[in-house]
């Protein structure tokens, strides 16, 4: 099949949703010309010209709120914010606005729109305003949809379904997945939101995962294997909605649970996993739930602390052990 | 004058009409407060009201509005019933979005009313938002955002002004500027001469003008509305005017205030001053006058009657309505 | 003892540290001559004068941004955010730079201040933007400190030590609990941080609740009592840090857990709560373990959605009946 | 020139000195950059340096300076070692926060750097509250707060010169206007003719000048600093300026730019100019100039050695530090 970078992954999601659709439109800091911070963009001003691709003042607040404003009228906005930090700038329009639109109006209007966090995570050397994962922040608001894709396959298939859905998507891609390729069929597809994905198949051990510790996981997987345990790897790919069966099943048949996000574990969404599982599968957990995430601090930026500071294969494999111990 | 001139004796007549109405709309309302009924905490607009019907008078009914806590005549010029309104200050079903959200942030997608958010000044780059809208959709409508001095400090403020200076977008900023934000005088959060002048450092109109004139408010909207929907861009209209109740009911009108400031205001209110105007041009006399005042008063009472009349909302509708519905292929996984 | 409200031992509390420190300060929108919008600073200006307690514009971006620069210059803001709703436009100042400065300026500087959010929660009929409980929309950032009182004594106790840690703290206020009385001692005293409260010894189940539903989770106790459930509820008083051994050896004791807050369940600081237990009392528990929250919506208007949103003493007995049945 | 005056001759040689050095610094970085070793990506402030440099040059060492992302000089002339600036960028142990932070926001409290960051433009409220610490302190101290033009269009840059006009606060706001933020040109990001007068929206004085000048940025922040000093408040300058180097390194420096554009304006850089001033007044020659320049190329050798002697930071570092230390009676519960 045909293989793709990510970040083209998404760059034929949007341009295939805007050939469809003439209310789609893109705008963002250097989204045009320049084709995005993560090159996620290139090629769709020549297409579209600068009516529906276009760049937007330093203001995220503005964009993320005239996002919302043109999406109450029959837009559909495509949203990008360049990095995902930056949408600390843009919470009141996404949490108080956006997010509140169907539910404020009794349904008589709702704000579809794509907020594309471009790019969220550590690992390029960034510094602590350029690397975190943000997820948490947005994950206990109502109204809003939370889509974080690990594959190119996904990121194109969950972004032309988060276009075509009636209420506000954030899309959260990671940049050390950009330049990752993947396979991606030629023709179209939509992948179904709320829908997790196996990503590996096992019985002794479910992972949960998302976004960028999707590999991670499945390389901690495949060294597991060589101890026995065989490891399911189960991409949650939106946090919101849950895919909550997809959990469960797993837990009943493997009876232990690890969950791998690049959050700091307190307060992150692997809480949130486990509270599901501690509730409707308790009786079938054969071993204390565990959680891999990011230490208690903010990402570093030297190399050796950054390096340190992203879980790793080795961290999941350790505790995927220690679980397995039990 | 080139717009108020093309006003025919009923537009006047009608304007008037607008203005009793909205002022006895909200005379009602503050009297009602703390008695029962009234759920929402009102923010009388009393002496602002010109602003509202001056600047919502002659728009069309594609054209949307953003008002601030203090347009209620916005809501009475776009035609949203007396009777829902009364009825969502009183929490019923019969209000906007069947009780679930107030009216002050309320939706009228059909009337042309955007909604609102009680983060004051988080609704301007929203007007904005839909000005490029209707600029993407080569619509000839606009957008008209009233907010006050307090929401112009607003970091929102800035980024949606220039954000619609650059897109040259179809939007007319409407600053209410009570002098006041909250309890807080105006010389205590602001350092500058006047708000106009920020227009200027976004490359397009500001003009400050007495917003307790309703036909100033007509003309100089009109004249930013044809700018904008020329593709001219926007313009900031910065009106002056005082509120005579407080911030919101529970208090004293003058609590934190000087009375001799509000009587002052007093006697710069638009609607004795609209009144001697059309007196003056030999549209009114005091039976009119009688009449218009009568009829408004017939028509809050129904809406109070509607109101109170109206149920609660069922306790089952709570839990739904945070989504628009989707199509099920698209969306699974569990919505909690 | 001495009874006071709430709001008053909170302005006592400030009125305290005042005296003691000159660095102490206090500014937001309305809290000088108005004694802020929920009176818990009533007479600090006549006490203090403007220098010292000070109206701000209607710009809550600046007002925390400018309590981190002044935090940083040695002095100690204490700033009060209106409604907690409007943390969102704070968002910025609080996640990427108060919560950052210790850890960025390798431990040279930091941030002493307290964000006072007064206030949070829903019961004042105020619609979806000012009645939202957002405490988790900051309980994944490292950095902070997150305090959110239940009674008078606590509130003092705590805000007296917020404001003398070296950190930035969120106090977390609750408005329906502003006008509650509760026994405050007349002398001075700090409650540390961190500490989780026993309000009630129980030995069947525990109830790990903060806030104002604290109150709703011991008004449950009482009736779950007439059914002989002897429950214990556990205040945790602050989020970060979260008082695990507290938790844990309820649980231990106990083997059930029920845990109580105000905010929508999914992605609420609940999840956090199970996940620890899941992972270090698994073996412990002898019930699934069960959470009570806020649906999935907006705060709604209307008085009976809004009482039907808020969760009742009804559904914590529900929710407990529940866990007990295991 | 009332202060430009005043300045002797071996102030106008040391400036001579801090620009070359910042320009040496900048080009050293960009060319190593991509060749291993430089960890942290460049974001050249090669013909912008005279806003540095003149801007800090004559501040006190309390005074607190926060720069932007293109303000190397201010580091420099606040004395910040070029090691410790080189080793920081590298990644290393020796650099600011041994290593946590980058040096882009790093912070020197004894020599007056305030701690920045990433996202631009929020350091502007920060700026200002250590401002407002100075006025509560009763100090006589300032804050020097640059930014882009860019950054000008946030809305922490509205609400944090509001909140210093209304204070009346002794920081200076530094807007280094180079026509660009990242690839989009000022008039795609600005409909206005220029942001000094934004100022007045504040009510405060806002100055436009030529930001290549290096006596010219030096005197308009000494009259600013004057002012800010005496409890007049702030001041809004805002520099002409260009930068010759991309956004930041990784692409051609011309990218998306006209080459014709970055010669022009190669024809006004800041320290042929300030050389031909001091050639002119008889304090500078050739040899005088090889001898700076070679100074200048010393110390960054010394630099870039240190930088990559300095070994990384040890991994157990990383874990800690998320809190200032507490007193643990105050403090308890697990931080994670
Ligand atoms: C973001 C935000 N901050 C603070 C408040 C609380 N608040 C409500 S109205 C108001 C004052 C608004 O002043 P202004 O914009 O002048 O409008 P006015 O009430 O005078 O019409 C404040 C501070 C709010 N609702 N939203
Ligand atoms: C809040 C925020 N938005 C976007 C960015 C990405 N970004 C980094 S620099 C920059 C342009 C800044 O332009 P300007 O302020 O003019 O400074 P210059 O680089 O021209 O010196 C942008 C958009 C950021 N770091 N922070
Ligand atoms: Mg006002
Ligand atoms: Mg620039």
């Amino acid at each position: 099949m045909r293989e793709m970078m990510y970040r083209d992954a998404i760059c034929e999601a949007l341009a295939e949703e805007m050939r469809r659709d003439a209310s789609v439109f893109l705008m963002g800091e250097d989204v045009a010309e320049h084709g995005g911070n993560f090159r996620a963009t290139v090629g769709l001003y020549n297409e579209f010209g600068q009516q529906r691709v276009f760049d937007t003042p330093l203001s995220e607040s503005a964009l993320v709120g005239a996002g919302v404003g043109a999406a109450m009228m029959g837009m559909r906005p495509v949203v990008e914010v360049m990095f995902a930090d930056f949408v600390t700038i843009a919470m009141d329009a996404i949490v108080n606005h956006a997010a509140k639109v169907a539910y404020m109006s009794g349904g008589e209007v709702s704000a579809p729109m794509v907020i594309r966090l471009a790019a969220y995570g550590a690992g390029r050397r960034s510094g602590a305003h350029h690397s975190q994962s943000i997820e948490s922040l947005l994950t206990n608001v109502p109204g809003l949809t939370i889509v974080m894709p690990s594959t190119a396959y996904d990121a194109k298939g969950l972004l032309k379904t988060s276009i075509r859905t009636q209420n506000p998507v954030l899309f959260i891609e990671h940049k050390m997945l950009y330049a990752k390729k993947g396979e991606v069929p030629e023709g179209e597809y939509l992948l179904p939101i709320g829908v997790a994905d196996i990503k590996r198949a096992g019985a002794d051990l479910t992972i949960v995962s998302y976004g960028r510790m999707v590999d991670v996981s499945l390389a901690a997987a495949r060294t597991l294997e060589k101890d026995g345990v065989n490891a399911e790897v189960i991409d949650l790919r939106s946090l919101q909605p849950l895919d909550e069966e997809t959990i469960l099943a797993s837990v009943r048949k493997t009876g232990h649970l690890l969950i791998v996000h690049e959050a700091p574990v307190r307060g992150g969404f692997g809480g949130e996993v486990a509270a599901v599982v501690a509730e409707k599968a308790l009786g079938y957990l054969d071993a204390p739930i565990r959680r891999v995430g990011a230490p208690w601090v903010p990402v570093p930026f030297s190399p050796t602390l950054e390096d340190a500071y992203v879980p790793k294969e080795a961290d999941v494999v350790k505790a995927a052990q220690a679980v397995m111990a039990n | 004058m080139e717009y108020t001139n093309k006003l025919e004796s009923r537009d006047l007549l009608e304007m008037y009409r607008l203005l009793m109405l909205t002022r006895e709309f909200e005379d009602r309302l503050c009297g009602l407060w703390g008695r029962g009924g009234v759920v929402e905490l009102p923010h009388g607009s009393q002496g602002q009201e010109a602003i509202a019907i001056g600047a919502c008078y002659g728009l069309r009914v594609q054209d949307q509005v953003l008002p601030s806590l203090r347009t209620r005549g916005a809501f009475i010029v776009k035609g949203v019933p007396t009777t829902l309104q009364m009825a969502g200050i009183f929490g019923k079903v019969g209000g906007p979005a069947r009780g679930k959200s107030t009216t002050h942030h309320m939706t009228d997608p059909v009337r042309g009313v955007l909604l609102g958010t009680g983060l004051i000044g988080s609704d301007i780059p929203v007007a904005v938002g839909a000005a490029l809208a209707f600029k993407l959709q080569k619509k000839e409508s606009i957008v008209v955002n009233f907010f006050g001095d307090g929401a112009a400090q607003r970091g929102d403020f800035h980024e949606g002004l220039n954000f619609a200076a650059v897109f040259k977008l179809p939007v007319i900023f409407v600053l209410e500027n009570n002098g006041y934000a909250e309890y807080t005088p105006l010389n205590k959060h602001f350092a500058g001469t006047n708000f106009a002048c920020r227009a200027e450092g976004y490359g397009f109109p500001g003009i400050r003008l007495d917003g307790n004139d309703v036909l100033a408010v007509y003309e100089a909207v009109q004249v930013a509305a044809a700018r904008a929907r020329a593709g001219e861009g926007p313009t900031l209209l910065e009106c002056m005017t005082y509120r005579y109740r407080n911030h919101c009911e529970g208090q004293t009108p003058e609590y934190m205030r000087d009375p001799a400031e509000i009587a002052e205001w007093q006697k710069k209110d638009p609607i004795p001053r609209f009144e001697a105007y059309l007196v003056e041009r030999g549209l009114l006399n005091e039976a009119d006058r009688s009449r218009v005042y009568a009829a408004a008063q017939a028509e809050m009472d129904t809406a109070i009657r509607y109101a109170e009349e109206s149920p609660f909302p069922p306790v089952e509708e709570m839990s739904t309505g945070a989504y628009a519905p989707e199509d099920p292929t698209l969306v699974g996984g569990r919505r909690i």
